[in-house]
């Protein structure tokens, strides 16, 4: 059968939904000419965090864009980078004095883009820092000269403990060490067993036979390096949970953050059981749980997959998740 | 002491850039789509058509402020080309005041590529719009401004003509390997469309 | 290409969902023989608030156990009805002293179950009332004879403001008056893209052609009564619209709460999409939006569809839905 | 003064309609399918099958708690024949003790229709259970157990086939219309049988 969406023009669909996330959410505020949502009432003066990158992904980054997360979301259209000029005008209004913590994801286009508007900001007197997220293990090809591994998962993390921090008042110098001490602790991995269909697009970006899953695939809809067979629940979450593990050096009596997310159209009976599958796999393991979410945070479109992030914890990172938190999509 | 560039001569100097890159967008586009993803005519067209709005929008007298407008409209626009022409212009502006002399809008243009180059990490022979950027920089001498652009125009061809029997080392025409053999980098023929149309 | 779900054996599926959700939330208890989830801190003495049903829908009913909302909530398989042994056991774990309300969607096997159930603990001492939820306005035949409209959407509402108005001390003659107040006031309609597929199943409940969808769709992957032309999102948010305004007598200058839901696969952005066009169609008929909430809260398993749930705002309803809530799936 | 109905005697009854029934399942499954959605036959099986259970967990040496058992186990289960065979059960329980002299039983019997009519709001003739049930109840003069046994497995067969050339008017065989016609309610007729398994 083939896939439809509710839309109207595609080419509007991004900008039609942005609209409706500020109508359903008083808290943030749209910005057009260029394109970004900030939050609505500033509070007091703090390092502001500005992430951004792809649409197709939502919740993220829109929907983290409140009190003790982001201070403005940069979208471009679906699965493409904002422009550097978004970017730009987004530091600009995120801005309270204090400097401005990107938050990027490693795509060409988004770290391109970033970073050009970081140069610009900081010429026009705005301290700007860069936080990285480079977590897809399933890019981890230890090439030097290439891409480096994708960023998915840790993004959220990075934007929930960065952005209680700076709420409590850290500096930009320690806001960067943080986010990248937290992402030099993450690692992500995802399984997928259907492809993603772009807005207007009747079929998705790729078929799988029925007897086969894409094993650490993407947030953009393109294949992964990797074909395993269809399996249990159990089965596929342990060929997540082992090469994560052994990455992350985890050991006996160690205790992770474990984030498991939904990239679509996976339901949350199904996310529940996953979550059921990596609690057990740690136990084994003797890794403990020591914080969980569940739920469908980052998306691919519809995708039917799932990505799981692991971040190894300590307490300040388990302060800082457990801090209050205010946004359309995470709220604690 | 030669002539220098004035608002109003920066301003036309676009304006034909505009006119020639639409002459020749769908030969550009059809490079990317031979050896890219294909989206640099489109890319382009709306960098340029947003420049060309936002230097009618506002008064541009001088220089400096044209190729501002011109910056803003490639950083507002997608892709790779987007940003890097973007901030080469960007640099064209810093370096330029109300006018430029040749030492002025040469020192533009040698920071315009070392900004490219500095962003993207490509080297000449990579098979990007580097590979015309720099032998048009090395051209220029700072003297004299019609014999700089004429000089660099000339290189940038030529560096744009080198590509053709690359293999390409950057951007997304790199994945493709040798099939983008035989096809010219639209973004270094953009690089030489640039310095030609400095000419009326 | 074929459905598939992350799953171990279907036979399980449903209590492993379920200990994934427990573990993930340690404020929920998960009991078994018989199966039924209930707030694992209890405060203080208040009426209690039961609910259940088929499950496919979550996050409904489990995801809303919790401070401000349901006291325990009873699933049954996919799609079935709890027993009604389920029903009496959590009547029991959920009961305060306080009594019990129970909120439950009309289905006659839910109906059926759960008014045993209450009888049952009223026979062992416990003071149990019932709010029938039958807001689904595609199912409204006038036939007294008949089932009756089906539950849907006005149930997150019910056990919202029954769960705060509980949670300030309401008694249980109150809950129910305010309860059949709520679902008087709230009816619902659904639209789909496609079917639901049942766990294990490759093939979801009925196919559509790419020219149509299903008008006033239910919760359990049944057909709806009506095909209706595919079209934009503006036009078949429209076809909701109107004869819910109609229906609940909407009039220039009065006031609803909008509750655009996903039914399943409804991406975000499509879900931002349609909550802009709800907020058009009843701008242009001098509705006001008083309050919304867009997100995806009631499925039918991986359904592409929305379900429109408008409800007529009132001081009191606002006042309790605007209430502290914490719970797995909805935090305010 | 006739014999009383003890525990084991209930409890032999039970195990003894267990058995009928287990050798009846595809037979009454058959009919579910014909005319309903098809789940009778698992929808008893696990009833009967968690009613055993739970009368060798515990001590059930009253008749009262034998019953209360088999309510139980039709209580945890699903369809429409679960809940409303639970309550049935569940008013014989009610109206048992230790024992039950006929009195009671035909007492229980009454309020377990009762019940099952109050729930599901069928009438006599609606092709349900009750078309066994009521005539059973009315057939019991509270005088004499195995007299009134008897007379209640007589009418409940009867009632039983008269569903034959019934339309249902209640519970999903409803839906299908005529299609129905000729097909027993597998509900009627596993009333008969219990009232048959009554007699050793
Ligand atoms: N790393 C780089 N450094 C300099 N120029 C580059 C680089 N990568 C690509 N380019 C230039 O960008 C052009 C392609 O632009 P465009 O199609 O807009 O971007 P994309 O490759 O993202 O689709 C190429 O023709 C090349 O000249
Ligand atoms: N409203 C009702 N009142 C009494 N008995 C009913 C009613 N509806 C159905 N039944 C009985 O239930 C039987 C079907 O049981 P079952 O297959 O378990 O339920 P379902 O119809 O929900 O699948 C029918 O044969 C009939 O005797
Ligand atoms: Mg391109
Ligand atoms: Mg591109
Ligand atoms: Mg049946
Ligand atoms: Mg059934």
């Amino acid at each position: 059968m083939t896939r439809r969406q509710f839309l109207n023009d595609p080419d509007d669909f991004v900008q039609e939904a942005l609209e409706g996330l500020v109508l359903a959410h008083p808290s943030l505020e749209l910005h057009t000419d260029p394109t970004y949502v900030v939050r609505a009432v500033r509070g007091e003066p703090k390092v502001a965090l500005v992430s951004g990158g792809g649409s197709g992904h939502e919740p993220l980054h829109s929907g983290f864009v409140g009190t003790g997360m982001l201070d403005a979301a940069v979208p471009g259209a679906v699965f493409a980078s904002p422009t550097a000029f978004q970017v730009t005008a987004a530091t600009k209004a995120a801005d309270l004095g204090h400097g401005v913590l990107q938050i990027v994801k490693n795509y060409t286009g988004d770290v391109l883009n970033f970073q050009i508007a970081g140069e610009i900001s900081a010429e026009e007197g705005t301290r700007v820092e860069r936080v990285l997220i480079d977590d897809d293990l399933a890019t981890d090809t230890g090439d030097e000269d290439g891409p480096g591994r994708r960023g998915t998962g840790a993004t959220l993390v990075v934007e929930k403990v960065c952005g209680a921090a700076a709420e409590a008042g850290a500096t930009l110098e320690k806001l960067v060490v943080l986010g990248r001490r937290t992402v030099s602790r993450s690692r992500s991995m995802a399984v997928a067993l259907s492809g993603a269909t772009h807005p207007g697009s009747a079929v998705p970006s790729f078929e799988l036979p029925d007897d086969e899953v894409e094993l650490g695939v993407g947030i953009h809809g393109e294949r992964a390096a990797t074909r395993a067979p269809f399996s249990t629940a159990g089965e596929l979450i342990r060929q997540l949970v082992g090469p994560l593990v052994a990455d992350l050096e985890l050991r006996r009596g160690d205790g992770v953050l474990v984030f498991v997310n939904g990239m679509g159209a996976t339901h949350p009976l199904e996310l529940s059981v996953c979550f059921r599958e990596v609690h057990r796999a740690l136990g084994e393991l003797g890794v403990k749980v020591t914080r969980s979410l569940v739920g469908t945070y980052l998306t691919s479109l519809d995708m039917a997959g799932v990505s799981l992030t692991l971040t190894r914890a300590d307490d300040e990172l388990l302060r800082l998740w457990d801090a209050r938190v205010r946004t359309p999509a995470l709220v604690w | 002491m030669s002539r220098e560039l004035t608002g109003p001569d920066a301003r036309e100097w676009m304006q034909r850039f505009v006119d020639v890159f639409n002459q020749e967008r769908t030969a550009l586009a059809e490079l990317d789509r031979r050896a890219g993803d294909g989206d640099f005519g489109t890319n382009l067209a709306s960098a340029l058509g947003q420049a060309s709005r936002r230097m009618s929008d506002g008064p541009s007298d001088w220089a400096s402020a044209v190729f501002a407008r011109v910056s803003e409209g490639f950083l507002d626009t997608g892709g790779t080309s987007g940003p890097l022409f973007g901030m080469w212009f960007r640099e064209l502006s810093k370096a330029t005041a109300k006018s430029a002399d040749a030492a002025a809008l040469a020192a533009g243009v040698a920071a315009g590529v070392a900004t490219v180059q500095r962003l993207g990490h490509a080297q000449v022979g990579d098979k990007t719009m580097v590979d015309a950027m720099l032998p048009a920089a090395e051209a220029m001498t700072g003297e004299d401004l019609d014999a700089d652009l004429a000089a660099a125009a000339a290189a940038a061809r030529a560096g744009a003509a080198s590509t053709q029997d690359l293999r390409a080392r950057r951007g997304r025409s790199s994945y493709v390997g040798d099939v983008a053999v035989g096809v010219l980098d639209p973004g270094a023929v953009t690089v030489a469309l640039f310095f030609e149309s400095a000419r009326a």
